[in-house]
């Protein structure tokens, strides 16, 4: 009864292969979206698809990785939790022949996913900055907001963010802070930073949640209309948001977009393709209250 | 010496008040913006949701017990509130809907907060988990029911009315904090004043005692167990009306603030001894620190590492106060 | 007083001063301890006994006054230092480990360790058992001591302090818990430790036993040294009165009561044993009790007599059978709630497990089992708490410098009566009562039996479980023995014998041996 | 009789035994591919950290007190590792550079665990901090050091030797199994047959009967505090060298699962009674419950709520078993 189930086989489940999607945190709505999209869309392409959640911990990704390469999956859509720190599991899957596509964040090393669909948050940041200071006047005095200090992606976004807005010598950054990405601890470490300094024109936060807390802040304290907030990843909230006049601008991330795009290179790769661009950048778009007609929610109008 | 003496048992009463005002000079010599009547109302309005948690924390282990549960309930009940408010129930296999005005999703999610400390006293009393266990299982249980409730997203733009409990003023001080007085104030009674308080300190004492003594422990746990749940339920209902949506992610790790404002608080871990005032002082260094930290401007990376160290040199200095 | 002659003082303190919080405990005592003799403390509950045995075996510092041993001033860091300078105690209260094993428990801190650094149980072992056997104490060294019940512990922390080999044994109150047999045993013991020119102290409230074995006796009052002599240069009398400070002849005696019909009545009680299914502790036990009547329960440790109290307060509703009736009616009793509101009160012979919430106020203990008299308009009412407590403290003569002070600072014998306090606040029809005396000083125990009896006169029907013969004989208007769980006798007041109550209470497993040793036994005045 | 008495004897003995084998026919009957000699090491490589842990953790609830600074203090230690071996020691002011061999670099990072450890036993003995503050705190303070020495930035590129002890089998078993095995063998055996052992057990037990009897309690505390940092740090040896990376956010929220392995397999967190091998099948039941239903493909919403479940049924179970 112990069949042998080879890398690309998973045949002892009734002829239907298996995919398995792995996510780094589903405790953010921008992940949950990421996960579903690429479960359901491997669903339409014909295949299983199971949902793994990472919660953000290196460790428990590996955990995943040693059920999936056990389980007879056949592929991986893959969100890493750490660029560095994921590239262990994912070689570990390479080596038992089941292909890793990351989606969304990138691991560092070029020879162990079979490709990866990047959202380039430095880039999306670059872009972001450049809008800020183009709001600012390049000039006046700012908070940031960080993410977690211990995930790579809050650098990448802080370090684009600062690549533009360093070089204003009058924008001056009065405070930065952690709020974990998360939408409550913002809107707390944001009003304390305000009893410090009541007076300033902008808020930079590391992702949409802790935009949507700063904003709860700042109306709060009855400043909404006196500071600008900027956000990253193209939440629901935050569009709507920026759709009402109240977030001045966010970096849409497509994680739909990128969901599918995975899901269907996976299934290329199934079918016997086998070469893929190893990194294919998915371009972080800028959303403001200008252009937000062509938005909606994790994604352009036209897509859903 | 008779002086000295009224003082030390003073001292001996609000354990940690001498820890909370050095907190508060320190703070004041160092941030100047620190002591000032927005810091004092930013204070109690950030403090306000530990505060729930930490009073329904507060009588489960002064029974000697334990709720790891209270961030999860937060959530749950808080996601239940928005989303009964804004879509209503629906089940569709009976084809019934339901509409629930401001009240009525309020009212629901602080009862779902009930029944999941109902729950949690019901598997601690009648199958004898130990609270530990049967509560770090109400963690994931109710944080499983709220991703599945949402989805995983959060639900917004739950109106101006609701978001008046969060943002509001009565008289001048926020809706939130006038809350949390009052619930301070029934607890404080309650635990002093009736009862109900008297046997929670007993079967925190001394259970079998309490037993012998004719008390019905199980029911006096359920009971505490169920308060517990609903006043997560009320930091659902702050959390919820402050940021006007609600988040599946809320409340992650509060279990923990809260256990340990309590214990800072002066109350036993072990049960039978400690008092909400003591608590109120815990909540209020862990709140007043949080801030001040932000106000000086310590830096994101060195955050963590000062808060820890003010932590044990404020019980310290509680302890070295209190033991001689 | 005559001074005791000086030869072999082994240790000698002078001028001892201790306080707590502003009060003061003890206030200038004096005491020699000679070595080959039994040296007896006596005083009455919260005289400061225990407190000068503490400091005598370096569990207190920061005291006035000097200690000699040997002739050299002594002063102890900490209990270990005397421990070293052959100083041992056993403790009032019990001090051991609720889950490890008895062999553990008695060589704590001194296991026996073999060339692997690993404990040599095997050994530990045989030598607990050595112990074990000259205290006639048939346990299993392995056993759990939680498993044990007090009267058991408290012979493990005898062997415990036995096998320290110690110069000088302290004893505060070792025979609270035991029965007549251990007793017997354990004197024994004493003189043998005696012989061999080991020097003990010994505390105790039975002042019979002062006669029995002790060779000089201290008195205390109030934390003050009142005087010291020879044993047999004293009688019970005198011994009283430094105690007391006074003359004592009213001694309790037995006024008749007027019983006016049967109150409870037990039929058919049975109670499974928890642990081997098919056997039970107790066994098909009938009685009945009257308004105004005490009845006595008389029997040997383990005789299965707690067991039987707690099953009538309805904390065994599983594992127990039979019917009980309250006035004529069918009872149903599950829980101890059902039977408080049923009249019935239980003073539990373990004060600190069971009777206690050692952190409350003595006012809070009091009010514990009916709060609801202290309540107004639904919230408790400081004043009506502060009369009912007032009320008890005055009437039990409870000592305690305030109703708000913690009962875990109270002596123990003050405490029991606040255990007692807290059961009559319930106003109880019927009150059982397990061991009520146990750590009780003379003249406590007088006031007790006192109570006991106008509350029979009162109308109460009362249930008193005893260990002791003499008391339980002077109380008691009618008799029931237990012997492994079963009814084997009764007696009214005018069959009371010592012999006769003995012999019935000997299970007929017990060698005759021992039967013999226990009828020896003389309870004398 | 007697045999039932004996049978019931080991059911009480190895309290969760039956649990853990229930959910293991349970998961084998529903997922197909569970009962395999794979899925057998897979689990046992996925618990060796938290069984490291556990047996740190199981220590310190014996003597009555609690460690929430696991999980930060394998993060700290793993990344001292990884970067002494990267980097090695640079101390610019003092002009001092130092590289650090494997060896050297694990021995830094054990001794760092260790270090944490004892402070954290040092503010619970002589400073008197109940365990639960001074560990948060400590929780904290590691976490904090962790961002500082890393800057927020995993650190990679360890080397293959470095990987072997996470990856690599010895004699057909995973090393880092062979690991956990010693760990648990010297642990069993320093609880059950040595004097340090017994100790652990009096101070859990009746702490002041152990300080009358003479025992050392805070020395005894503090070498305990003290081997549950070196064996969270063992934990970030294996955590880094499986990952062969060494991530500032690891270990984060171990603590919880953790204390949970412990008090389900039946230690008591009044301290003084339990055993290493409860500790083990507690370890064991939530690990199996973690693969079982990721094989089983329980949606991850889901799988929450089953979790929960099953813990409470598991630990119910338990209770009912032992206590009739
Ligand atoms: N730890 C303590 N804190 C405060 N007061 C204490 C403490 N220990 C003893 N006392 C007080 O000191 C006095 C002497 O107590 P001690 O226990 O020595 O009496 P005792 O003679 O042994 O009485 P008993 O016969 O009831 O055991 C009592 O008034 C008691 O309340
Ligand atoms: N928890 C228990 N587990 C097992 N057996 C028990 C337990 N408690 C009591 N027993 C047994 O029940 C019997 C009756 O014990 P019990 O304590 O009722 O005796 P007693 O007559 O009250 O004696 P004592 O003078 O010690 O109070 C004894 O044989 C004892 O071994
Ligand atoms: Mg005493
Ligand atoms: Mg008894």
């Amino acid at each position: 009864r112990q069949k042998k189930q080879g890398p690309t086989g998973g045949e002892e489940t009734g002829g239907t292969k298996k995919i398995a999607v792995v996510i780094s945190t589903l405790n953010n709505p921008w992940f949950v979206v990421l996960g579903n999209t690429a479960k359901e869309r491997a669903e339409q392409l014909g295949y299983k698809a199971a949902i793994f959640d990472s919660q953000n911990d290196t460790a428990k990704e590996s955990d995943h990785f040693d059920n999936i390469i056990a389980g007879g999956y056949v592929a991986i859509l893959f969100n890493p939790t750490d660029a560095d720190g994921s590239i262990s599991n994912v070689k570990r899957a390479k080596d038992a022949g089941i292909p890793t596509f990351c989606i969304d964040r990138e691991i560092n090393s070029n020879d162990v996913a079979t490709a990866q669909i990047l959202s380039d948050n430095y880039a999306g940041c670059v872009e972001l900055g450049q809008y800020f200071v183009k709001k600012t006047n390049g000039k006046g005095r700012f908070v940031e907001l960080l993410g977690i200090l211990g995930d790579n992606n809050t650098w990448n976004r802080s370090k684009g963010f600062h690549s533009v807005v360093d070089n204003y010598p009058d924008l001056k950054m009065v405070a930065q802070q952690t709020a974990e990405f998360d939408r409550t601890r913002a809107m707390e470490v944001l009003e304390s930073i305000l009893q410090a300094n009541p007076d300033i024109d902008a808020v930079f936060c590391g992702n949409d949640a802790m935009a949507m807390g700063a904003y709860q802040a700042l109306a709060a304290a009855g400043k909404a209309d006196k500071v600008m907030v900027f956000g990253f990843d193209g939440a629901k909230d935050v569009v709507d948001s920026i759709r009402d006049g109240k977030i001045i601008a966010t970096g849409m991330q497509f994680p739909k977009r990128m969901a599918r795009m995975a899901a269907e290179q996976a299934d290329e790769y199934i079918r016997g393709k086998r070469d893929f661009p190893q990194k294919v950048p998915v371009a972080v778009e800028l959303v403001t209250q200008e252009n937000i007609a062509k938005y909606t929610a994790y994604g352009r109008q036209s897509e859903d | 010496m008779l002086e000295l003496k009224a003082h030390k048992a003073l001292v001996v009463k609000f354990q940690s008040l001498f820890a909370l005002l050095l907190l508060i000079v320190i703070l004041s010599i160092f941030a100047e913006n620190f002591f000032s009547k927005n810091t004092f109302w930013l204070v109690l309005t950030q403090v306000s949701i530990n505060m729930c948690l930490s009073v329904g924390m507060t009588l489960v282990i002064l029974t000697g017990g334990i709720d790891l549960s209270v961030g999860s309930v937060l959530a749950l009940s808080g996601v239940i509130m928005a989303g009964l408010l804004k879509n209503g129930l629906e089940i569709p296999s009976l084809n019934i809907f339901i509409s629930f005005s401001l009240f009525g999703a309020i009212l629901a999610g602080l009862i779902v907060g009930s029944f999941l400390g109902f729950f949690n006293g019901l598997m601690i009393t009648r199958f004898r988990i130990p609270p530990f266990v049967a509560t770090l299982a109400m963690l994931t249980i109710a944080r499983g029911l709220t991703e599945l409730w949402t989805g995983g997203a959060a639900i917004t733009g739950l109106g101006k009315t609701f978001g008046y409990l969060g943002t509001g003023r009565l008289l001048g001080v926020p809706v939130q904090v006038w809350l949390c007085a009052a619930i301070v104030l029934i607890f404080v009674i309650v635990l002093r004043k009736t009862r109900f308080g008297r046997y929670i300190y007993a079967v925190g004492g001394n259970e079998k005692a309490a037993r012998l003594s004719g008390l019905n422990v199980n029911r006096i746990k359920l009971l505490v167990y169920t308060l517990a749940g609903a006043l997560a339920a009320v930091g659902g209902l702050i959390v919820t009306s402050k940021l006007n949506s609600a988040t599946p992610s809320a409340g992650d790790g509060y279990e923990l603030d809260s256990i340990a404002a309590v214990v800072i608080g002066g109350t036993s871990l072990n049960g039978g001894k400690g008092s909400v005032l003591g608590t109120i002082l815990g909540v209020l260094i862990i709140g007043v620190l949080n801030s001040g930290l932000n106000i000086l401007e310590v830096p994101a990376f060195w955050q963590k590492l000062v808060k820890g160290f003010v932590i044990l040199v404020a019980v310290a200095i509680d302890k070295l106060n209190t033991d001689k | 007083m005559t001074q005791t002659q000086n030869d072999n003082i082994v240790l000698k303190a002078t001028g001892i001063s201790k306080t707590f919080g502003g009060i003061k405990a003890l206030d200038g005592v004096n005491l020699e301890i000679h070595a080959g003799k039994v040296n007896a403390i006596v005083g009455e509950n919260g005289a400061g006994k225990s407190t000068l045995m503490k400091i005598l075996a370096g569990i207190y510092q920061g005291y006035e006054g000097r200690i000699f041993l040997d002739g050299q001033p002594a002063d102890f860091a900490n209990p270990k230092e005397a421990q070293d300078n052959g100083i041992a105690i056993i403790h009032q209260e019990l001090n051991l480990i609720p889950y490890l094993s008895v062999a553990e428990n008695v060589f704590l801190g001194r296991e026996f360790i073999n060339r692997f650094g690993l404990i040599s149980y095997r050994r530990m072992h045989r030598e607990t058992k050595k112990l074990l056997d000259r205290l006639d104490l048939h346990i299993s060294p392995r056993a759990k001591v939680s498993e044990l019940r007090i009267g058991q512990q408290q012979i493990v922390e005898i062997a415990h302090v036995l096998s320290l080999n110690a110069r000088i044994v302290i004893m505060d109150e070792p025979t609270s818990a035991i029965s007549e047999h251990e007793i017997e045993v354990l004197f024994d013991l004493i003189r043998s430790l005696k012989a061999q020119g080991v020097a003990i102290v010994y505390i105790t409230h039975k002042l019979d036993e002062l006669f029995q074995i002790a060779d000089t006796v201290t008195v205390l009052r109030d934390g003050k040294y009142v005087g010291s002599g020879l044993v047999e240069e004293l009688s019970h009398d005198d011994i009283v009165r430094m105690m007391v400070g006074r003359n004592i002849k009213d001694f309790f005696v037995k006024s008749d009561t007027v019983k006016s019909g049967e109150v409870l009545s037990v039929r058919d009680l049975c109670l499974a044993h928890p642990e081997r299914p098919g056997d039970y502790i107790v066994k098909h036990v009938d009685f009945k009790v009257q308004a105004g009547e005490v009845l006595g329960m008389f029997g040997l440790m383990g005789a299965g007599r707690t067991e039987l109290l707690e099953t009538i307060f309805g904390l065994h509703p599983k594992a127990s059978s039979g019917s009980i009736f309250i006035n004529g009616q069918s009872a149903r009793i599950n829980s101890p709630n059902d039977a408080i509101d049923s009249g019935i009160g239980f003073i539990t012979e373990d004060r600190k497990q069971e009777g206690l919430v050692l952190q409350m106020s003595v006012a809070s203990s009091i009010s514990l089992a009916s709060l609801k008299q202290t309540e107004r308009f639904g919230f408790l009412s400081d004043r009506l708490e502060t009369r009912l407590a007032r009320g008890y403290v005055d009437r039990l003569k409870i000592k305690t410098p305030s109703i708000r002070q913690i009962v875990e600072n109270l002596s123990g014998g003050n405490q029991q009566k606040v255990v007692i306090a807290k059961w009559l606040a319930t106003d109880p029809r019927i009150l059982l009562l397990d061991e009520p005396t146990r750590g009780i000083d003379i003249n406590a125990k007088n006031e007790i039996y006192r109570l006991i009896s106008e509350l029979a006169q009162k109308g109460l029907a009362i249930v008193m479980v005893s260990s002791e013969l003499p008391e339980i004989m002077a109380i008691a208007d009618r008799i029931i023995v237990l012997s492994e769980g079963k009814r084997t006798a009764e007696f009214a007041r005018s069959q009371f014998t010592e012999e006769a109550i003995v012999k019935a209470a000997i299970p007929k497993s017990l060698k005759l041996q021992t039967l013999q040793k226990t009828k020896d036994q003389k309870c004398s005045n």
